[in-house]
């Protein structure tokens, strides 16, 4: 069944629609996100929001990077995310101030940012629309990503590869000192209290 | 109007402007975390943007896009390890707590 | 043998620093090893100063063993060496307490054995460098080198307030010395700017010749009064001392009253008078004022301190007061008396402390009210303290009083009056010490020494072998104070020379 | 040929020959090396700790018996006496002070004295410090105290005549405080010091002045130079005056003269052979053989000796008044010795300078007797020293008895005793050069002598016994010797009057020291008065000596003497009658308590004010400073939360201010 070329009532083209829809949903969830009480649901609505800004790679003829956000994101960061939710929920559980006290004065940046780059925006001229066949295939980004940017192809794989490997350090529970080590007679600081050595040793033992 | 560029450009400024929001005011490290990663996504969408509408930048908007996500996750990676690390010594996820920078 | 070709002073300077790697290499456990290889560096240091003054001429004018090498050669920066009488008695003084101190610390130094003894040779490098170094950058660098490694000796091993004691230390002295860093730096601007080149700005022979604009000399002179003053230390810049005093550990006080605050006698003779002569007789009057307050009151404070420490502080800042004294009244007397006195007080001063160190060592307390009677138990010690006692009250034929003497005869000749105010400390400091010396070692043996029992022995063969040469030294430069006198004589007439003779009377 | 050849310029005299020098040596040598080597190897010595001090000042007594005998009886060295330059002490610039020793007619009399009572009290230490266990100490400073007052009448220049000075006071210090777990000991040891410093700190700044003026301290140059100074101009007579004041004050504090005299009553807390040798015979004669050496000065000052003259006058009454009421043996006998050298004052105050060494040379005799007759009563009742708990003694330690009967009539100055040829020229020359208040005053005091010297013997030897009954079987006389050197004092105590002070004011201690005094009798320009014993001055003596026998036959009537029995009844209703100035005699006019307020209370609280200001102002900015840098950090780190989304608002807020600068600049 063939669909009409604008949507009826409104004269919008479809891409129009799905690009208001789109935006909706990736707003609505970024926002849902950052005022939400529930750090989990958080989490969800950023998979809503990532998804949303999939379709819009879709929409600008990126369909790799389309693809990539929802290998990228929601497949491995929004899960990770996920996990540490987890993993960090105490039972004490958050508390009900979700927001700083700084909260209204970073309404007001972000309000802020937004209008300047609003103004920005909206009082640059821009390149006016280009073909489509500009959008380029996925052969031409591979070509691209080993000729040209081959070298920073390998940074960032040494760079993940460190990430990974650091990663996996700090999140390494962390081995009780060895207790000798920590008598060593140190007189300049024999005087001092020892700092917050108490609730550094019961952290250790962790949740 | 899908097909300009400003629209793209603000809504990227727009999910910037709410990713700020959530850095500077949750107390959660991990929103704080979510808030970087939907500035990130801001910046990539903006970027992926041009990349459609700037023949110059045909073809390369996106591939700067995948390095901005690979970086991303390595970000998340090691930011996420670290809120552990720290979980594990302060017994909570709240930032406002981890102020032994300051001594 | 001929010993004028060697670089003798760079091996005065840099044997510590040789001794003080030797020993970052020894392993922590072979203490007595660390100890003997310390003491070993020193007495060669010891030696080696004592070489140089076969060759020395006291007779010469300017300075002798000069060794010039350029170091930063774009500002005029040079490596540049040389002693005249002054700077070699001075030198010798250095090296004698260093080894004794070194000794005298084998038994109370007991953790980080090996950081002491390496903070101490490199203390001893800074102190030697500062009395040679001709050039005012290199002068600089090694007044700076002798703060780090007297920080680490206070604020490590010594009381229970040292971290305050130390900061105090540090913090007072850098104010001072940066002040005077600038003024360096000022001088050698403004010489480059009159010569039109870099060549010899920093070099002290070519600055002293050269007439400063007399803003610019005031101003110099008064960052440079600051930094020396400190170090002296005068009133009111005084009361880091006894707070250092008290705090640092028995060879850090010896070094400090010894050598210390020599550097600021020093630095006056050296580098105040000679460069800035227009500006000392316009600040003279005020540090001569300075000087009899700091004599008269550092003997009354004296007087009422509950710690033995805190009393011989004082007693310091009373006895510095002469130098400064004999320094800015411009008078040949005043200031042959001005360095005999600061070479005497040294070896009087540091032998006290070594005394309370004693003390110290058997009771871990020098709260005067709780001794008493010392002369019973320990007849030798009681001996030994009562010599120095009556040195540093200035007993004529001991070392003490030929120096004051002096002073007192060149201020009589500028002043009479202000003779007459200093001479009161002759009476004080009678008063102070020998009420201290009366309720330490006289009287019966008071209970808590008692509590000791046998731990109250008299002094050990360690100790006398610290004690020994300082008495000896007492006695000689009392005796014969021509063996200082006589080195002393010429720079002293040019330094002199340079700012003009004396201060015309100022009242009969 | 002499081994120092070099005698100080100017000096118009012999260097002595090489044995006159090596003597001269011997003398400081000696004793010296008997103080090193007591005190190094003393201890192991024990009982036989005298060993190598006594003999050493045997040696040194024998040795100035010769030096003695070449200046005064054969003339050896002419009037200017020898001089020699031992080497340069201390090379100054223009400033030089050598180590010089001269020999003449003065110090040659001082020697009498200092190695004749010397060497008689190291001999009676023996005895007398036998049971001490500390005696290898008492022999080791009695040989540094002979080292340093010979030290002091040999030197030949100020400076070392200073060192000398501070090195018998040194000395005083050292035995005063020998009992040092005796509080009152150790305090009187330090008092001792700090007053003698007081003087020394005068005698300083004359030292100082005179330098200053004269650009040498040797006393040949000054002597010559500095009355020329004053001829020429060069300098104002009030600086003459001023320089002799101050080496006058320098005397005082040695001297125990008013206002110093506080020291000694209590150095007495010393050994008695100490207080015989130091604090009566010899150190405190310093003072007067300070003025006498300079003499030419003084001559050039007149003013100044009219204070000396009154300072000496005023110790002397108000010595005698608190000798007449004390009750320490000893403390009677150290008021005495302060009078006795007011009197020595007033003579050089009135210009009677030959009377004033005579009365020394006497008065270190038999003071000197008298004070070892004391140590050995005290040693016979076992360390008693009140003399209200002697009494009846003279038939128990007779030779003791004797002897000090022999002294005290000396001091009372009974002829033919030494004590009254001496104090009779002194007050028949103060009279007769015009000085008559010194006289009457000088009158009063001999009176007073005599009663209070009585009051000591009748207490000690006569009437009833009041010793604890515990040690009256126990008394005995001393030993051998002991007893000996009082039998040797008591000799020239008697006789040396005799010999020296005859015919009086022209005896041969006249013209022994006529040399010395020449510059003084000519500037004060009184030729000797013939002496006429039928005339004024056969009045004098009777008067002196008649106020004498008053003040004893009181003192016999109130106290006793031989058979003759005390009257306590009476003296107590005396004493009631005279409550008021009674109490303030046995006070001692209060001085210790004004001392104790003026130096002890409030030089505390003015030391202890001046420590409060250096901790809580001085160092109080210094680190009020610190604490104001603190502070100013303290508030600025307020900014540095730690929160990183404080920082990250701040950086938001920072992007936006600089956006919507450059937007509006670049409008």
């Amino acid at each position: 069944m063939a669909l009409p070329q604008t949507i009826p009532l409104l004269g919008w083209s479809w891409d129009d629609l799905i690009f208001v829809v789109l935006a909706g949903v990736m707003l609505g969830g970024a926002l849902m996100v950052v005022i939400g009480r529930n750090i989990i649901r958080s989490g969800l609505y950023m998979i809503l929001s990532f998804a949303a800004l999939a379709g819009f790679y879709v929409l600008l003829g990126a369909p790799i990077v389309a693809a990539a956000q929802v290998l990228i994101y929601i497949g491995a960061i929004s899960v990770l995310i996920l996990f540490a939710i987890m993993l960090t929920q105490s039972k004490a559980g958050p508390s009900n101030l979700v927001f700083h006290h700084q909260a209204w004065a970073a309404g007001v940046a972000a309000v802020g940012l937004a209008v300047l780059l609003l103004i920005v925006i909206l009082f640059t001229d821009w390149p006016a629309e280009v073909a489509d066949g500009v959008a380029a295939g996925t052969a031409a980004i591979a070509r691209l990503l080993f000729s040209d940017y081959v070298l920073a192809f390998e940074i960032v794989s040494v760079l993940l590869l460190a990430a990974v490997i650091g990663g996996v350090f700090l999140a390494k529970r962390e081995e009780a000192l060895d207790p000798g080590e920590r008598q060593v007679d140190e007189p300049t600081l024999a005087r001092q209290p020892p700092p917050d050595r108490p609730r550094g040793v019961a952290a250790s033992e962790g949740p | 109007m899908s097909q300009s560029l400003d629209a793209y450009l603000i809504l990227a400024s727009l999910l910037f402007a709410i990713g700020t929001f959530g850095f500077l005011a949750r107390r959660n490290a991990i929103a704080m975390l979510m808030s970087i990663e939907l500035m990130l996504n801001a910046v990539n969408l903006a970027i992926v943007a041009f990349g459609a509408y700037v023949p110059a930048l045909a073809g390369h908007g996106a591939l700067i896009a995948l390095f901005v996500m690979a970086v991303a996750a390595a970000e998340a990676t090691v930011g996420l390890a670290i809120v552990i690390a720290i979980y594990r010594n302060k017994r909570t996820p709240l930032v406002d707590e981890y102020a032994s920078m300051r001594e | 043998m001929d010993l004028t070709g060697l670089p003798l002073l760079t091996g005065v300077i840099f044997t510590p620093l040789i001794g003080a790697l030797l020993i970052a290499f020894v392993p922590r456990e072979r203490e007595a090893l660390t100890r003997w290889l310390a003491l070993g560096t020193a007495l060669v240091t010891f030696a080696i100063s004592l070489l140089l003054l076969p060759g020395f001429d006291p007779a010469a004018t300017g300075f002798q063993y000069v060794e010039t090498a350029d170091w930063i050669p774009a500002f005029g920066i040079q490596y540049k060496l040389g002693l005249d009488g002054i700077s070699l008695v001075l030198v010798v003084l250095t090296t004698t307490l260093s080894w004794i101190s070194i000794l005298a610390s084998f038994g109370p130094i007991k953790s980080r054995l090996k950081e002491f003894m390496i903070s101490f040779l490199i203390l001893e490098v800074g102190m030697i460098g500062v009395f040679l170094a001709l050039d005012l950058f290199l002068f600089y660098i090694f007044w700076e080198v002798v703060l780090v490694p007297m920080y680490l000796i206070i604020g490590i091993w010594g009381g229970a307030n040292r971290i305050y004691a130390t900061l105090k230390f540090v913090l007072y002295t850098l104010i001072g010395s940066l002040l005077m860093l600038v003024a360096i730096l000022a001088a050698a601007f403004s010489f480059q700017a009159a010569t039109g080149s870099w060549a010899g700005a920093f070099d002290f022979e070519q600055l002293r010749g050269f007439g400063f604009d007399p803003t610019l000399q005031f101003l110099a002179f008064g960052a440079f009064f600051l930094a020396f003053a400190i170090k002296v230390p005068m009133f009111p810049f005084h009361t880091w001392l006894p707070d250092a005093h008290v705090e640092a550990p028995t060879a850090g006080s010896v070094i400090l009253a010894g050598v210390l605050l020599k550097l600021g006698g020093y630095g006056f003779i050296r580098f105040c008078l000679p460069l800035f002569p227009q500006a000392a007789h316009e600040w003279a009057p005020l540090i001569i004022v300075l000087s009899l307050i700091a004599i008269i009151y550092g003997a009354i404070v004296a007087m009422v301190q509950p710690d033995l420490k805190k009393l011989v502080a004082y007693s310091s800042v009373s006895h510095m007061g002469f130098v400064t004294l004999g320094i800015f009244i411009f008078q040949p007397q005043g200031m042959q008396g001005a360095i005999l006195q600061m070479v005497n007080h040294g070896i009087i001063t540091g032998a006290l402390f070594l005394c309370v160190g004693v003390i110290y060592e058997r009771t871990h307390d020098r709260t005067i009210a709780k001794m008493g009677g010392l002369a019973a138990p320990t007849p030798v010690y009681a001996a030994i303290f009562g010599f120095f006692m009556l040195a540093s009250l200035g007993l004529p034929g001991l070392g003490g009083f030929v120096g004051e003497f002096l002073v007192f005869l060149g201020t009589f000749d500028y002043s009479p009056i202000a003779a007459a105010i200093a001479s009161i400390v002759v009476i004080l400091g009678a008063a102070y010490l020998m009420w201290m010396y009366q309720r330490v070692v006289f009287g019966e043996l008071s209970d808590f020494l008692k509590g000791l029992g046998h731990h109250l022995t008299d002094v050990t063969p360690q100790e006398l072998v610290t004690l020994t040469p300082l008495i000896a030294l007492t006695l000689a430069f009392g005796v014969a104070p021509g063996l200082i006198l006589d080195l002393i004589q010429m720079p002293v007439g040019e330094v002199l020379a340079r700012v003009g003779g004396p201060l015309t009377g100022a009242a009969p | 040929m002499p081994f120092f050849t070099e005698a100080p310029a100017e000096a118009v005299a012999t260097t002595g020959s090489s044995l006159d020098q090596l003597l001269v040596i011997a003398l400081l040598a000696l004793p010296l090396a008997g103080f090193g080597l007591t005190a190094l190897v003393g201890r192991r010595l024990g009982a036989r700790a005298w060993i190598i001090a006594v003999p050493a000042i045997i040696v040194v007594w024998l040795a100035a018996l010769y030096l003695i005998y070449q200046t005064l009886i054969v003339g050896a060295f002419g009037d200017a006496g020898m001089h020699f330059r031992l080497y340069e002490w201390i090379p100054a610039g223009d400033f030089h002070v050598d180590v010089n020793f001269a020999v003449d007619a003065l110090t040659a009399v001082m020697l009498i004295v200092v190695t004749t009572v010397g060497m008689l009290v190291h001999v009676y230490s023996i005895g007398y410090m036998a049971h001490d266990p500390g005696r290898w100490r008492f022999f080791a400073y009695l040989n540094f105290f002979m080292f340093s007052m010979l030290l002091l009448v040999l030197a030949d220049n100020f400076l070392l005549l200073f060192v000398a000075w501070e090195l018998v006071g040194l000395s005083s210090y050292l035995l005063i405080g020998f009992w040092y777990r005796r509080r009152s000991a150790a305090l009187a040891a330090k008092k001792a010091f700090i007053v003698n410093r007081v003087g020394d700190l005068g005698f300083g700044l004359g030292i100082m002045a005179i330098w200053t003026t004269v650009g040498s301290l040797d006393f040949g140059e000054v002597f010559t130079r500095l009355p020329g100074q004053l001829e020429s101009g060069a300098i104002q007579p009030w600086m003459m005056i001023g320089i002799c004041l101050l080496l006058f004050a320098g005397a005082m504090g040695k001297s125990a003269q008013f206002p110093l005299h506080v020291w000694l009553p209590d150095a007495m807390e010393g050994p008695t052979p100490v207080s015989a040798l130091i604090h009566a015979a010899t150190m405190v004669n310093a003072g007067v053989y300070l003025v006498a050496r300079a003499n030419p000065l003084f001559a050039q000052a007149p003013e100044a000796l009219f204070i000396v003259a009154a300072v000496g006058i005023f110790t002397c009454i108000l010595a005698a008044s608190i000798a007449l009421t004390q009750k320490d043996i000893k403390r009677v006998l150290a008021y005495s010795t302060l009078s006795q050298l007011g009197y020595m004052f007033a003579a050089l105050g009135v210009g009677a300078f030959v009377p004033a060494i005579f009365h020394l040379v006497t008065h270190g005799f038999f003071k000197g007797l008298l004070f070892l007759g004391s140590g050995s009563v005290i040693h016979a009742v076992h360390d008693e020293q009140d003399m209200d708990r002697m009494g009846g003694l003279w038939r128990r330690i007779g030779i003791t008895h004797a002897t000090m009967l022999v002294g005290s009539l000396a001091i009372v100055g009974i002829p033919p005793l030494a004590g009254f040829f001496s104090k009779d020229e002194i007050l028949g020359e103060s009279f007769k050069l015009g000085f008559v208040w010194v006289w009457a005053i000088g009158i009063v005091v001999a009176l007073m002598t005599a009663f209070y010297m009585f009051r000591l013997m009748g207490k000690t030897f006569y009437g009833p016994s009041n010793v604890d009954p515990h040690t009256e079987p126990r008394i005995h006389e001393s030993p051998r010797s002991m007893t000996v050197p009082l039998i040797l004092l008591a000799v020239p105590s008697a006789l040396i009057g005799l010999a020296l002070g005859l015919p009086p004011e022209n005896g041969t201690i006249h013209h022994w020291l006529e040399p010395v005094f020449r510059p003084l009798d000519e500037a004060l320009h009184h030729g000797a008065a013939d002496y006429q014993i039928l005339g004024i001055d056969g009045f004098l003596l009777g008067a002196s000596v008649a106020v004498a026998a008053v003040g004893m036959i009181v003192a016999w009537r109130l106290f006793g003497f031989f058979r003759l029995g005390p009257r306590p009844a009476l003296v107590s209703s005396v004493t009631g009658r005279l409550r008021g100035p009674y109490v303030f005699s046995l006070r001692k006019w209060y001085f210790d308590e004004l001392n104790d307020l003026l130096f002890v209370r409030i030089g505390g609280v003015v030391a202890r004010g001046l420590w409060w200001f250096d901790v809580h102002v001085i160092d109080g900015a210094v680190n009020g400073v610190a604490s104001l840098t603190q502070g100013t950090g303290r508030g600025l780190r307020l900014v540095q939360t730690g929160r990183v989304q404080n920082y990250a608002l701040g950086i938001a807020a920072g992007l936006l201010v600089v956006a919507v600068g450059y937007l509006i600049v670049a409008r």
